[in-house]
């Protein structure tokens, strides 16, 4: 297939993105050292701020998080690759403050190597600086190793929670114990179906038969174990959200919060008839859904398909999720 | 060729971002196979910018021309390959010490300290498939050479040698890091691109210096 | 094209996806007659109502913007087909109040008809209400007679603002003329690259070679008239930006409102790279970009391609899309 | 047959509603080629929801009888055909009047204020290319063979042959209205999808009512 895309000079497709981005939501958020994403109104330096990293491509994706009550800067790498170690360090050294910086980091190996190597350098300078890696796909099994399993849409439900700690003043301590209870308590299993374009090559990033879909696809077609013939949206459903359900430990009574997120060809047309398949599991396990989201938060260009997160709450999870955000994609009153 | 100083470096370093770039077509089609097909762009990003660095050096001194190569490859955007060979780079030059001309044993002590560089950054093990296949054959044969007597030149021929010999080895292997693990059995029958680059940079240090 | 899409019955789509949709946004819509989508809290009565209507297959579309500051009801059709008049009508005695009912219909024959008569029906019944109709595209020329240009995304931004004046208090006259002022100074373009399956017959809703774009097509695929061959995104964003400042007359020093909306495939970095060419021809033209919003508010399945919505914005305007307003997809603090 | 009554206007319905279901496909491909494609679904549903009415009617009175095809046809989701058809039945309803049976004459004014009602909810004029290019044809031959005193038998014969004419006379017009409107001149040389089945609701009728 041929790329259609409307891009200018495929060299410049994150400058150029980020600019436009900042251009419309010029109320929200601020360009720095052309790639650093920060808030247009600074948050009060008393209180702990959150940084994150992570490659562009995938819009709206970290950045469309940044502002009030989630993220105060997204150091954005380039097209599917990690920002450069120095430019998450410019980005702690922007954000440095005696309540310190909470870094969240997804499992991916660019992204990891960046923010250890800024971590260090933030050590050396002497910053108050903690991290936290984000690991929730639960394609290669939900017992495996942490640093086998990618770093999903779950950050983006992190960074409320924890934002919303931050907002509330909590310490540096304090945020990241929330962040690892909710990090501990979330699962991710992504399904492709369709590939999409990598906007700078034009390639195809993966391949799958006309009547073929696969779980466990990563956020750049990754290849997963699980594919097969494709299923119904009941079928496909019910699958995923039994893996979830039983990574996270669910149990008749509990509370979850289930994201719906499309890979960006998917319709929501369909992410919504998904998100009725997952109710009924649900309603049989007596399972509560407690919140739910449905939308593009982390896409992948025009691939077909969408991630299903599940997170099990309690209800300090629960109070930092409903707490206020005013972020580009995503404002809670 | 008995000792390499700045200049020498900066050919080295010039040499090699030449030859990445003519090869960057085929290291992307092999992460294709691999990976996600970005390599050549990303290593050649990675060379230029230490061909810029290496190029504008003021100091004159080894270590600070390496230093400020490897924060300026460490300063690309570009997945994992710049912060391997950025920490390689600042390996180097804290290998390289104070002195003005290396010799054999010197340049071998450079480079160990280059490896050691990069394999804080990862867990890769040789065998694993990775740009560590083709570089740590590299250096111990450099050292084996110059613990040998030879000089540099042959030195490097050497290192160079073992460096393609490692990435073809890598044909054999399953990918256990990077962006190959999940294709898993698949990647065996494809050279690693990281691998591959590697043996194209030591290649073209030893011609750099044979020259 | 073999269309992958995760379904059930296709003859089921529109319930089920409203049932999803409900489910997950169970807080702030609920679902009515099975396809009345109604605010989960409603207004107070002495509030002028919003109702709206149309078909499936376009989600978020209507039924996204239902909450506090926006729509009351959106009568919900079938895919790509208008609902019946009694259930319009339906919507109309439910919201039924001495302070009136603003029906907003969008040029579309099947919406039109079917507001025409349950508008007929509920002033037999002698209930308060008015309609306005939303006819912004600018493909068949800016002078086209109104009942020859289709309404597009713009109905978006009106149900903001009328839905703020209302929230305001303000009579159903004022109410109306408000929404007919920012109506009558708007204008949308939209542009196609690549084809979207229909989710019930499976079959493509166009065609399109693959190095051809099509300016001027309309939500169903319905031809336009600018066919040309594949362009950049800053000469795209500049022949649609130049055509749409124009038919709203904006000139130096005005302040406009641009919106760019995702028709399904076509990715939020391409979308904000679009963004950056429109600024570029403001900022040459001195007009000043006021507020902008960039993703999918209504879509055409996954569709490639966009819409580019311009209005041009008064003080008076700029007060109530910046008002408060909590809906599934659009949510103002 | 010199009168209908609410049993032959049941078995007329019913009749028209099996043409349509057995030309669903064909009405679709025809709206493929100058609209969505989508005519066959909805006409399909509109006339299933008139049987269903029709046959479920216990008034016992025609006026009645269409009073609720026309509520019900009008409650299809559909596009524009079921509010034109709807607003068809609805007018029938209006033209039966208080009758229990009508002669031919009756039968041409009830059509005729089903016409009118259609009429009311679109501005397509005869030559449009779109239903009006059917049904306006089969009620004029309908009145003309009635007030030559034609039964209605042989009335609806007339009216039928008229719709037919109608249709087949679609293929050589331009679309103004409908979706199909967009295509312009490229609708020439396809039936209008509405007019087609128009033609076969009359057909029906005549069917039913000769049998
Ligand atoms: N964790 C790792 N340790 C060592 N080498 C790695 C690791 N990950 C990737 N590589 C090397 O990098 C190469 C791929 O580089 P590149 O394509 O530029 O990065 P990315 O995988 O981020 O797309 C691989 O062929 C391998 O040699
Ligand atoms: N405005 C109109 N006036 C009269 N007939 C119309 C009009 N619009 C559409 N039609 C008729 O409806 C037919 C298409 O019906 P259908 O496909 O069911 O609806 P839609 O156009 O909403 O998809 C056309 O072939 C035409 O005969
Ligand atoms: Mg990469
Ligand atoms: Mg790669
Ligand atoms: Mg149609
Ligand atoms: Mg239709």
């Amino acid at each position: 297939m041929v790329m259609k895309k409307f891009i200018n000079d495929p060299k410049n497709l994150t400058p150029e993105l980020l600019e436009g981005f900042a251009l419309a939501y010029s109320d929200k958020v601020a360009l720095k050292n052309e790639k650093l994403v920060c808030r247009a109104r600074p948050k009060d330096p008393s209180k702990v701020a959150l940084v994150t990293l992570g490659g562009a491509g995938h819009e709206p994706a970290l950045s469309g998080f940044v502002g009030e009550g989630m993220l105060d800067i997204s150091v954005v790498g380039d097209i599917f690759a990690a920002p450069a170690a120095p430019k998450v360090f410019d980005a702690l050294k922007l954000t440095n403050r005696p309540a310190g910086t909470l870094l969240v980091v997804l499992n991916h190996a660019g992204d990891v190597m960046s923010s250890n190597i800024a971590m260090q350098m933030a050590t050396k300078a002497g910053l108050n600086v903690k991290s936290i890696l984000t690991h929730e796909d639960i394609a290669p099994g939900a017992n495996a190793p942490a640093e086998n399993r990618r770093g999903l849409v779950g950050c983006i439900p992190l960074y409320k929670i924890a934002g919303a700690a931050a907002e509330a003043g909590k310490s540096l301590d304090e945020v990241l114990a929330l962040a690892e209870r909710f990090n501990n308590n979330m699962a991710t299993l992504a399904v492709a179906l369709t590939t999409a374009t990598h906007p700078a090559s034009g390639q195809s990033i993966f391949a799958l038969a006309d009547d073929e879909m696969e779980i466990g696809m990563g956020q750049h077609g990754e290849a997963g174990t699980g594919r097969s013939k494709m299923k119904s949206a009941d079928e496909t459903a019910a699958i995923m959200v039994t893996q979830l359900l039983e990574a996270v430990k669910a149990k008749a009574g509990d509370k979850v919060l289930v994201i719906i997120n499309g890979a960006g060809a998917t319709t929501l047309m369909e992410q919504f008839i998904i998100m009725r398949g997952v109710g009924k599991v649900l309603a049989q396990k007596g399972i509560v859904l407690a919140r739910a989201r449905v939308g593009e938060f982390l896409t992948v260009q025009e691939m077909g398909g969408f991630q299903m997160f599940v997170a099990k709450m309690d209800d300090e999870l629960l109070k930092y999720w409903d707490a206020p955000c005013d972020t580009p994609y995503m404002t809670v009153r | 060729m008995q000792t390499i100083g700045t200049n020498t470096v900066v050919k080295m370093i010039a040499a090699a971002a030449a030859r990445i770039r003519a090869n960057e077509k085929d290291l992307s089609a092999l992460d294709s196979a691999t990976g996600d097909g970005d390599h050549g762009t990303t290593i050649c990003r990675v060379m230029d910018a230490a061909e810029t660095a290496a190029k504008g050096d003021t100091s004159g001194k080894i270590t600070e021309l390496l230093n400020k190569v490897g924060w300026d490859v460490m300063s690309v955007d570009g997945g994992s390959t710049s912060p391997l060979l950025g920490s390689f780079f600042i390996g180097l030059s804290e290998g390289a010490g104070s002195s003005a001309e290396l010799d054999a044993k010197a340049t071998a002590a450079m480079f160990e300290a280059g490896v050691a560089g990069l394999r804080q950054q990862t867990k890769a093990q040789p065998g694993d498939k990775t740009m560590i296949d083709a570089l740590v054959p590299a250096v111990e044969a450099l050292r084996a050479a110059a613990n040998g007597g030879a000089d540099v030149t042959a030195a490097l021929r050497q290192a160079a040698d073992a460096a393609t010999r490692g990435a073809q080895a890598t044909k054999e292997m399953v990918a256990k890091f990077g962006r190959a693990r999940n294709l898993g059995d698949r990647t065996r029958g494809h050279a690693d691109p990281g691998a591959t680059s590697i043996s194209h940079i030591f290649t073209a240090f030893a011609e750099a210096v044979g020259s």
